[in-house]
């Protein structure tokens, strides 16, 4: 009863929130979780705790889709941006919950 | 020089000192990520109310002189600020308008600080000011993304698209909304009505105005430590900046009508560099541009510049117009 | 005509509207989720505390009539509003009994604005309101779920247990809590006890609406576009209901003794609808029903249509009544 | 010295807050951690919005445990209510500290 | 007894019983934790704020003896309680010493509250007691960690280091920090410069407190759920101690040459438990001391005893001492 | 293109944010990820309340990395503290981002 499925993780500024998420419906998720979270990475710590926490988004989606996601957040407008992300496999029950009916 | 311990020595600034001992010392005072925007929405909006109260009982007539100065000076000064940091500065195109664009833009915090020191001084400072800040946000950001985008045919089309977002960012975003809706709101309300929400709004700003600035002490803290990679040219661009760009706006200010306190104020502005709407717009406009750059100037040099000698300075020159 | 315009033209309505507005121009405005839960837990507070003060200067003989009235309407309103949403409005049994929950308790907010408005035309209301609110806020809920749930005996069990739940949500939820508790302490308190905390709770609340009313114009701004799926009978009935509950309601507050104030904003008591207590209880106990319906209806129907049209007609409506 | 187990993501309103962590202790975790969260999923992120934000609820579990809490919270009882669970494996250093000594 | 009363029937106290009454009736009501810290982070700032005022119009030499008293009692105190907490208490030496870092300090939030009570009946306190608070925030600390520290040689060594960075902590800790900087802030100020920010520091102040006391309570009523596993014997010393040293105290402030008020507020500082600074130390420095002991104890049983029972009690023989 | 990482989670007290921080910028991770978390473990819920909510640190990072974390994280400073960790398997696609040229 158990399906595998991909959970995409995606860390950015709060700036590009609405950026990601027009992303993630584009190319099918059926949902998302965002919290709020603080980070250092190459740009360090200052630049993102100025402009506002970075956010964290998270969408369980099939493996196809998390591919689509990933490649669109990895295309050239997020070349020069704070945009990380991972993949890793996860095991949902209901998979209808998680698969678009379309 | 007294008028300038005496600016120092004031709840507000010495607020912003206690930030940065905080770091310093490393202590684990933090103000909640949430709490600071909540501080931030308060004093914009309420600079906004209080402003259209003042705009209600202006005339169209007095406000055109200001106005006018006020978008002349909104390009001028971030193509000097681009001139300076772009030769003497040594920075790149990207760097270099980025950099510009802040410059062009106005600080709220330096406008609220040069106004609680001209009410210290028992100057009054025009009403209208604060409809001013509203205009000088703007244009002064837009020219820095111009000045810094690429000559080339094919990257143009990309900067023109990113340059449409950053603007909307600006004039969308929450610190000019908030202004323009509060003045908006504040002219329609008149001075009656808006007695009803002065308690919270009027009374308890410059305390709230404290505690903000405890926050923005720990944040240039931080900002400080980058000044060894910014370099010593780069910190002279970050005094001299406000200082030109301060005496010529009170000048301006004076010619523009303003009272002493006013002109005074208007330099400071003119000065001052946005360190809230500017780095989203350039954020997204140029992503290329370090933020390690723009910041630290804005926030680390210029700020602290302004707040300990610019104003005070700039409240002298404005008397000795004044007095001509 | 020109008591509306009044009212529209407040500082907290335009906030409101500015609220709207940021949502329309996509601006990144946002108020931090603990700072919107922040300033609900002082305006409920504080209306209780005031309500409290106000009680224990109020004999319980004049408590009575009104006291009876609210239960009345307590119990007639959702049994009205069932009715009309299944038959005009179309609604199935369940989303018919989770919106005319909504429509039997009564907004604290919507309250707040029309206190708002009748201080705004110099005339006064009764100090014992605040009471009436909360024991509005409950029976209307229990009322609208019993309607809802399924006439089937295996079910009925099921239901029941979680009636009893979303009771307990709706008693010991935050919004009843604080209120109920500040009525307490400021009703053991007494005016001179309350003096000390009053410069907080007081003077700054008109301010703090302010602020509230900017991020539920946001909320409401969402909802609005969800208002293509409700359809325009359900719109129809978002109107209807409040005008109809609020006059009957004014009438029942001029009948229980209050003054034309006081009766307006009971009747604006009794036309609101509830957007915090009773969607929690309704999400516990009705989890099918749909809040695109119910939490449309009464956020960005019904409290806009009150705080525009509906409580300055309730008030000239209870002024009428007074002059007959 | 590392062992497998299994990390239970839940995502649900803040509602039902208490009554997913009776559900954790009463199946047997050790333990638990909660961050707060906003959505968007088959409702739409308004009415979630509304309400108060999401919680993200994350426990590491023993694969046993994690099926007995998958299976409680997809019961009758939350059929008709937000509630997203997925499970993935994790390895741990120090076991003992998420297993119950009784 | 009717002081007592008194004392138990105001805002203050009674938002406290509120917050564990909705813990009882498990209210949702919850505080955001961001919302927590900033109120204790303006209750600390206005603290110091308005002790450094009144430290600017205090000679040294009327500080002198106070402050050697409280140097005094800050190193006795944690000795006596430790004493108390080993042997009738039968605490080992880690939860001894770690509890009696507790008693060693001062909890802020007692302080505030009794000032309260002093004001309520019309009796003045001196203004130098912030700084005291202050200074008697970090000895008991020091001394109760190393009390708890193991004799043993190898051990010693890794107690050390942990030692100065618990010290460390506390004394950089936001509460102390807070508290200083805001006293130094104040007493550069000067009454005058204050007054600009005294509309947002003084007034609302004691509403502030309401809402913070509003969810101590709540985690109040938490801990009261771990006193069973604490033991009559703990609870018993819980209330001894702050009784002891509140009497001693007091003798001690009235010695030091303070007002009745002034005196009763110190004895109230010396039999009060930290919460804030001390827990954070332990943390560090004594992490398998239990939570579960001191935190129960100090938060659990002396603060609530303080708030009702120990302050009236120390104010009545404070008068008792002045009358001699 | 993907790449195998590992992703380190760790919960702890807020008072060990700094130490933790240092430990992760020491074994070489290139960022990390921080969130507010409350949570409810071995020591019970009060406790951690109390004295301020726990904090999540997510970092990508080599696995060798990862197990020096890990062992710092669990060596003798923490035997006394609330600190818990777990790994997991990550893939990323700009692998070159999560790893130190250095
Ligand atoms: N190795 C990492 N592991 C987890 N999060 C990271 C990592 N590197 C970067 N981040 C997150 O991504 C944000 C942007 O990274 P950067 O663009 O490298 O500054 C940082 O603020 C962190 O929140
Ligand atoms: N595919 C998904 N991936 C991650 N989180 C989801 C997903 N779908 C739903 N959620 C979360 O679960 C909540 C409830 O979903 P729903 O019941 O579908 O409205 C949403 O608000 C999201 O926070
Ligand atoms: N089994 C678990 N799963 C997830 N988080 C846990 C688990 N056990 C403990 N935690 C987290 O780790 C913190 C400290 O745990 P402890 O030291 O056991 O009190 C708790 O407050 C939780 O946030
Ligand atoms: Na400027
Ligand atoms: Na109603
Ligand atoms: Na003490």
């Amino acid at each position: 009863m158990k399906t595998p499925l991909t959970l995409v993780t995606i860390i950015t500024e709060f700036l590009f929130k609405e950026k990601i998420r027009d992303i993630l419906r584009d190319k099918g998720a059926t949902g998302h979780t965002l919290t709020n979270a603080q980070g250092e990475g190459s740009r360090g710590a200052g630049a993102a705790d100025w402009e506002g926490p970075n956010i964290k988004i998270e969408t369980v989606v099939t493996p196809e889709i998390a591919d689509a996601i990933l490649e669109a957040i990895s295309g050239s407008y997020f070349q020069n941006h704070s945009v990380i992300a991972w993949t890793s496999e996860v095991n949902v029950l209901r998979a209808e919950k998680f698969v678009n009916k379309t | 020089m007294e008028l300038l311990l005496q600016n120092l020595i004031s709840p507000v600034v010495l607020a912003f000192i206690l930030g940065m001992i905080a770091r310093w010392v490393k202590s684990d005072l933090e103000i909640p990520a949430q709490i600071y925007s909540a501080l931030s929405i308060y004093l914009l909006f309420a600079i906004g109310l209080k402003g259209g109260v003042a705009l209600s009982q202006t005339s169209i007539e007095q406000l055109i002189r200001p106005m006018a100065m006020t978008l002349l000076f909104g390009m001028a000064t971030p193509l000097s600020a681009f001139l300076l940091l772009s030769s003497f500065g040594r920075l790149g195109r990207i760097d270099a308008g980025a950099t510009a664009a802040h410059y062009g833009s106005v600080s709220a915090v330096t406008f609220l600080a040069a106004l609680e020191v001209v009410k210290m001084a028992n100057m009054e400072a025009d009403g209208f000011l604060p409809a001013l800040v509203a205009v000088l946000e703007v244009p002064g950001i837009i020219v820095g993304l111009l000045l810094a985008r690429p000559r080339g045919n094919a990257e143009k089309v990309a900067g023109a698209a990113s340059l449409r977002e950053a603007v909307h960012e600006v004039v969308a975003g929450k610190s000019i909304f908030l202004l323009i809706g509060g003045m908006v709101i504040g002219a329609l309300s008149g001075p009656e009505k808006f007695a009803g929400v002065a308690p919270f709004f009027v009374a308890p700003f410059k305390g709230v105005l404290c505690l903000f600035l405890l926050e923005l002490g720990m944040v240039a803290a931080k900002r400080l430590g980058d000044l060894r990679c910014a370099g010593w040219r780069l910190v002279v661009c970050g005094c001299v900046l406000p200082l030109a760009h301060g005496l010529i706006g009170t000048l301006g200010g004076h010619l523009a009508g303003m009272t002493p306190g006013g002109a005074a104020v208007f330099g400071a502005m003119v000065g001052s560099a946005s360190y809230i709407a500017a780095p989203a717009a350039v954020r997204i406009a140029l992503p290329k541009a370090s933020p390690g750059i723009y910041l630290t100037l804005a926030l680390g040099v210029t700020f602290p510049f302004n707040l300990s000698v610019g104003i005070p300075l700039l409240l002298c020159f404005a008397q000795y117009l004044a007095n001509l």
